[in-house]
């Protein structure tokens, strides 16, 4: 099978979805003329600059002209290029996109089809303000749908459900891609179903994004040392498959959660807190998180590396688990 | 182009139902039946002179403050009404209050955030100009919400995508009970105008028949294609902030605007042109008095929602 | 002693702090003239309309100038009515107050000690947008601090404390205003430092902001049936007074927090994972949550009541922990 | 007024002393030393006759692009340059990359988000007019960051508080590689000025002499308590984007453009007017080359951080 880049992946994604259904089409910054091999390079030659509209730089912009086009039933994508800067759209992202079908009380059958393409993750010396990984910010908030997929095979097939979901997503790709086979055919993946990377019966590690290859990587290591780890992708966080997590815990006993966004109030501590609402006895130690201590992202090789997930550090938090 | 006699006629019936939708819902208001608040629209109704003009497929977006924009549409009263009161019955089934849409009047929802519905606005027309269609989106703010990052973006943009827009500022001088000289740069926030090279228009919004005129040629510019405008409406609103708000204004100010009433004002020109008689008057305003009681009544008898509803609607 | 509002209390202090130091100012919407009895009345008779700022209407404009005064020597109060406006401001209270210290290596000693004052809460049939209690979202990001007091004593104290920290306070205040004593003479409250509202032997329940309210009513009705229900308020969230927290449970075992703010990714989560971290042993039952199930707020009183926090919820919670 | 003779050769060799620093710096990110990308300034040295103008104990807020706002303001090229390469010894002791601040000369820090300097600028502008100061701010952005938000609200502020600032917009006509009609409403960014009730000029950024002159005049105004101007500089970029991004725009363009270097044209000027010599260009240039080849050795000579002081610097 061909192997490409998540964004080449993406990109054919983008590419089958806007010739299927002429609703849907792509507005952010950096779209026209293309500044390379990139998610959304090549989509104006074939579509024009109306359906694939660069914008003036304002993200609240960008955001709230998404809304407005999904209430009148488009079905936009609108890109950021870095979670970082969609902060200046929250207000649209948060309160539009995420609370109007349900506070307009679905008037009329209101349907808000949204694509939120943005840039993740840090390990590049992009610093504080381009390095972030906002996941648990928009977990937290009610009416988005939550995809960070690690492989290029899921981010086509989950790029094309989240074009046809008629709500709001947010698509989160890390800035260090893989590559990966993708088969010619079509296929789409549903929202919601967790992915088995590896099979273990020691310790479950949950990662999305990138952070599943370092987890595959300390799997890897500890197997050397004879500890087996499951490594779990949920792939979506909204919808959460819990229950393939919670299976898994039922059978290890202990749990690490990688995330690279900011440990507090983040995913670790809603994982390890739904697991524990749903088998109290399940675990035998506390919930290993593995996040960034709750600080910005520095720039420096040795700082940043300080403060993000790695590999030894999932090593240890997974030997935590089990001393 | 003025209306026709009939549509003059439409127009004012419009404004006096518009009023009398307020004066029902501030009647609500004082008797506590309704759970959030209300921001009175009560003074400028001339802007019914532009959103009557819409055809049915055109879009609007609308501020926070009043009702006609949903009775310019042609809302039901009775289920705007059952919103306020949080009923089933209302237009966000209890879940939204004063924050109502109307989609199949085209109108896209009530932000709760100021400044909001400028990037709605330029959504529906980016719609509009991929389908290729030649509808309108007209765009309220108020003269405070001129200030909001999103409103500046939002104009950028359509000026530079050449989008089918009315943008319609209703300058009511004041934001809360500080006077616009305290928070805008321009007298005109039509001069704002110049930064995007589009029109701008300053209109007596109290006389109708002016905002008639004006909105006409921004309207009919937008749908031929030529672009956005701005026209500013200059206008007064009557009530407090919102009916749960203090007055602050200097009352001989509040007075002197009373004179200018624009559904006096536009009832003194129909009268002056024959178009209208006394009769008709009592007769207009008495139909909209019955209708909206009817409304309040139907909202009164409307059930609550069921506590498990608030479990709905969240996602399609 | 006197009883105030927490808005008089609050009124006090900004008058106190104003006095004391001509670096401290406040800017915001609707402060001139006042509107009413709040926290900001008065305040620009007695300092002027330079130190007491009536901004145009945009928040991102009133957080972004807080940044830039603090940079040079200010003490800047923002005030923005309700934290929902507060959402357009995102990335200048996340990204420059929380991190600019940070990213620019607290270069030639950078300060920023801003206060953002903001309202909270449901309860009063305000709706979706001008309901939220994000205290998760700030807390989630790093370098802000978070107070959210609940009685008028606290609310002064505290916020004196706040306009002196020498860092970005996000001060919660909520909607449902309860009164109580406040000394004539000054004090201050640190940070970081919960109180025990409550003594009990059979669960904790931890709890901020308006929350304690119905907490303590809980409480109460639970102590008719014999459940001795002892009551944390940490006061500030960051920073948190977790051994307080965790010595309760370890006395209780139990552990129940209350939080207006949606429940994933959310507070309890975060004091849960803190608790389990600190001694895995001492729950004998799951964190019980009393939060938001995940819902924009809806309007109607019956609606409005199935999603926030109730004391009969609250009731349910503790009572589920000891089952 | 023109510079005096002593100032035009600081000015000049100021000029010359970014473009040194931008080559080393350039240089470091071909070599791959510098961790994070530098978004490269060369060919905007022009807004050196205004930022050149500012008193030690003014302010300025910069944006994403270039060197010369710490050069002209007296930042030291060895700590700059030990940032870029994430060094301890660099202003931000390793933590900012290219996001530096020299607050001890009243540059509050660079934005890693567009825009965000505007409120900023305001803030300290406020502060000055609280404490009843006289010193100037003055705040950068480009065209492309015209269209954000913050710009707008921030313009508006400055001129309902009559704010001692001095906006300066570089115009150089793209934002990545994006050209400005596609983005921007009105040729001129100074047209915006309307907007704001504040005078608004259009500058050729390339000569510095005629960003001097408009740039004393704005200044002048801001610090007699007048209220703040916008200037906007017609410039260009003559590097790509950033260092490591592709270079898309026409080499026709970018050559024509080359013949208008801001520094070759002062040259021109001041060697005609024999205010400098052959020789003086060669020592200025070479001494500014050597000073930037010892900060760029002093930067790779540098110390990385302990890990652990990844865990300071949160908190005050
Ligand atoms: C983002 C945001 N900030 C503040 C508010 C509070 N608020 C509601 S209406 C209003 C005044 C707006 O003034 P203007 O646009 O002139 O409208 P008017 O009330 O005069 O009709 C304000 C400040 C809000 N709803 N949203
Ligand atoms: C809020 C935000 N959006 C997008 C970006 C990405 N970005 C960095 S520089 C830039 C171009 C800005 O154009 P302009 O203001 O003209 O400055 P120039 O690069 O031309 O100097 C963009 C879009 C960003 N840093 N911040
Ligand atoms: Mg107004
Ligand atoms: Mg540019």
């Amino acid at each position: 099978m061909r192997t490409l880049t998540i964004s080449q992946a993406m990109n054919e994604a983008l590419h089958e979805e806007m010739r299927r259904d002429p609703a849907v089409y792509v507005v952010g910054l950096g779209l026209y003329p293309s500044d390379g091999d990139d998610a959304t390079s090549g989509l104006v030659d074939e579509f024009g600059e109306r359906r694939v509209r660069s914008a003036p730089n304002d993200e609240a912009l960008i955001a709230g002209s998404a809304v407005g086009a999904a209430l009148v039933g488009m079905r936009p994508v609108a890109e950021f290029y870095l979670a970082d800067f969609a902060f200046n759209a929250l207000d649209e992202i948060l309160s539009k996109a995420g609370k109007w079908r349900y506070m307009h009380g679905s008037n009329a059958g209101m349907k808000l089809p949204i694509v939120f393409l943005q840039g993740i993750g840090g390990y590049v010396g992009a610093a504080a303000e381009h390095s972030q990984s906002p996941l648990a910010l928009y977990w937290h908030s009610p009416g988005l749908k939550i995809v960070a997929p690690s492989t290029s095979y899921d981010a086509k097939g989950l790029l094309k459900t989240a074009v046809r979901d008629d709500n709001p997503v947010m698509f989160f790709i890390h800035k260090f891609e893989d590559s990966g086979p993708v088969p010619e055919d079509e296929y789409l993946i549903p929202f919601g179903v967790a992915e088995i990377r590896r099979d273990g019966a020691d310790a479950t590690v949950v990662a999305t994004s990138y952070m599943v290859t370092l987890a595959l990587q300390a799997a890897e290591n500890l197997a050397d040392r004879g500890v087996d780890v499951e490594v779990i992708d949920p792939r979506t966080l909204e919808p959460l498959d819990i229950d393939t997590i919670v299976g898994s815990v039922q059978k290890t006993g202990r749990l690490v959660v990688v995330d690279e966004d900011t440990e507090r109030c983040g995913v670790a501590a809603e994982i390890g807190a739904q697991v524990l609402e749903r088998d109290f006895a399940a675990l035998r130690a506390p919930v290993g998180r593995v996040a960034n201590p709750n600080l910005p992202v520095p720039y420096s090789p040795p700082l940043e590396e300080a403060v993000l997930p790695s590999v030894a550090k999932i090593e240890a938090a997974i030997l935590a688990t089990l001393a | 182009m003025a209306p026709t006699p009939t549509g003059q006629l439409e127009l004012y019936t419009l404004m006096v139902r518009s009023r009398a939708f307020e004066e029902a819902a501030i009647a609500l208001a004082a008797a506590g039946d309704i759970p959030g608040s209300w921001l009175s629209g009560v003074g400028q109704e001339g802007t019914l002179g532009a959103i009557s003009q819409l055809r049915p497929d055109d879009y609007l977006t609308y501020t926070h403050r009043g009702s006609y924009g949903f009775i310019g549409r042609g809302s039901d009263p009775k289920r705007l009404m059952a919103e306020l009161l949080g009923k089933r019955t209302g237009y966000s089934k209890g879940k939204g209050g004063r924050h109502i849409a109307d989609l199949e009047h085209g109108i896209l929802g009530k932000s709760g955030t100021i400044g909001a519905h400028a990037p709605l606005a330029i959504g529906a027309a980016t719609a509009v100009q991929i389908r290729g269609g030649d509808q309108v989106v007209m765009s309220l703010f108020g003269e405070g919400t001129s200030n909001r990052g999103t409103t500046h973006s939002s104009l950028v943009a359509a000026s530079v995508w050449r989008l089918p827009v009315v943008w319609l500022c209703e300058n009511n001088g004041y934001m809360g009970s500080v006077p616009a000289r305290a928070y805008t740069a321009v007298t005109d926030i039509a001069d704002m105008a110049a930064s995007y090279g589009m029109p701008g228009t300053v209109v007596d919004g109290n006389d109708v028949s002016a905002v008639h005129q004006a909105a006409e040629d921004a309207i009919d510019r937008a749908r031929a294609g030529q672009g956005p405008s701005l026209l500013e409406l200059k206008t007064f609103r009557m009530r407090a902030f919102g009916e749960s708000w203090p007055e602050l204004r200097d009352p001989a100010e509040i007075a002197a605007w009373q004179e200018r009433d624009p559904i006096l004002l536009y009832q003194r020109q129909l009268t002056a042109s024959d178009r209208l008689t006394v009769a008709d008057v009592e007769a207009i305003r008495a139909a909209a008095h019955a209708e909206m009681a009817a409304a309040a009544e139907f909202a009164r008898e409307s059930p609550f929602p069921d506590p498990a509803e608030a479990f709905e609607d969240l996602y399609a």
